[in-house]
């Protein structure tokens, strides 16, 4: 019920607990966070050093989208709180870029909502990926087919 | 009209954002792309392969059919990679 | 590839960050929280107030079932770390009881591995949840036919 | 041989864990249930209904069939129910 596209960084404690600030029936809480990793995965199987890769966006229809994903996975699953929060911008490695989180009284909710969340998002929010390598080039990250059958398995 | 590109496809047309006016007959995206492709070589270059490329209009994904009506705001960019 | 059977809470930003920490090829965290509801579900499909729980479990067999089940999904997917915290003794209303986290280059390896220990943990560890409610009775949880059927699709 | 009962079980025999000796012809978890029950009206009672109890043996899970052989420790307890 909550989405949040920002520059700065976030505190996933302090996300979370204010997320179930109160609400006693909580009884499950389910999280995700992707973060920078210093390999990319190359086309050929190969892999190359990543030092650091920007995030670039499409303002407010990114927020949009984010909240329809959103409000989707509070029509399918019994949540009494979710979080999105999407990183923009330059990130070093080993920063984190999002995080997913439901809170539902029973776990399979919170677990499938969270899983559901973050492949919905990788095909649906509006987000690019340009990573830095040591030789100073910038490459677009290019899109899996994996992600979109990821979703896929959720219509 | 406000035309976006996001992605490789900004640096390829070498703009983020520009106001154009289509001409009339320009009533799908698919005919848009094709108006587009002939504004620069960049423009070209950037929609030459429109299975790579998404579309949205007024901040909802369209395909090629769509018909673009009174759009204000026409986004061109690659499939998207966020997340983790 | 860390199991952890205490008393005392845990602060899971800390954890997940000692987790992670020096690892740049983990692209993707996966975490689930257990909290104590103040509601819990009757048989009857009526709830009933709770105002703590003891959690009582079999020292030594405990860590041995989970240092187990913490293999098996190392042998599972492909994993950059793990970490099982569970906490035993009295606990109030909103209090983390559990606490599951798997770490991997990719999400979905992550996300599935958490689903899978806290499914497993659920019907393997041995662990009973002794409820309080406010007329002062006990009353020992009984065992979920949900939960033995969630580890079951696993097998 | 050590005798250990959680939750449930430990309220109706009255003791958390307790030194026995059974009988030569204790061979398996069965037989080792039936002279349990032998044992007290509280003993009786709590392995009254083995549906509802899980046995295990040297901290291994076992069926009633098991041969416990030279195990030394033995626990009842109901189906677990940790995790959230």
């Amino acid at each position: 019920m909550s989405v949040k596209v920002q520059a700065d960084d976030f505190d996933l404690a302090a996300e979370l607990a204010a997320m179930r600030a109160g609400n006693h029936n909580i009884g499950a809480v389910a999280s995700f966070v992707g973060l920078v990793r210093d390999m990319a995965d190359l086309g050929d199987g190969g892999r190359d050093q990543v030092t650091a890769m920007t995030l670039e966006h499409y303002p407010g229809m990114t927020e949009k989208m984010l909240a329809r994903i959103d409000a989707e996975a509070q029509a399918r699953w019994p949540l009494e709180a979710s979080l999105i929060i999407h990183r923009h911008g330059r990130l070093q490695a080993g920063e984190q870029i999002v995080l997913v989180a439901c809170a539902s009284p029973h776990r399979t909710a919170a677990l499938e909502a969270c899983h559901f969340l973050i492949d919905w998002l990788k095909t649906e929010a509006p987000f690019w990926k340009l990573e830095q390598t040591p030789d100073g080039d910038g490459h677009w990250v290019a899109a899996r087919d994996s992600d979109t059958a990821a979703t896929e398995k959720w219509r | 009209m406000k035309i976006l590109y996001f992605a490789w496809l900004r640096n390829k047309v070498g703009c983020a954002e520009e106001e154009l006016t289509p001409p009339a007959d320009v009533a799908t995206v698919a005919d848009l792309v094709a108006w587009l492709a002939t504004q620069s070589s960049g423009h070209a270059d950037a929609l030459a392969d429109m299975q790579v490329v998404r579309c949205a209009v007024d901040q909802e994904y369209v395909g090629l059919e769509h018909v673009i009506g009174a759009a204000r705001e026409v986004a061109f960019f690659p499939p998207v990679t966020g997340g983790d």
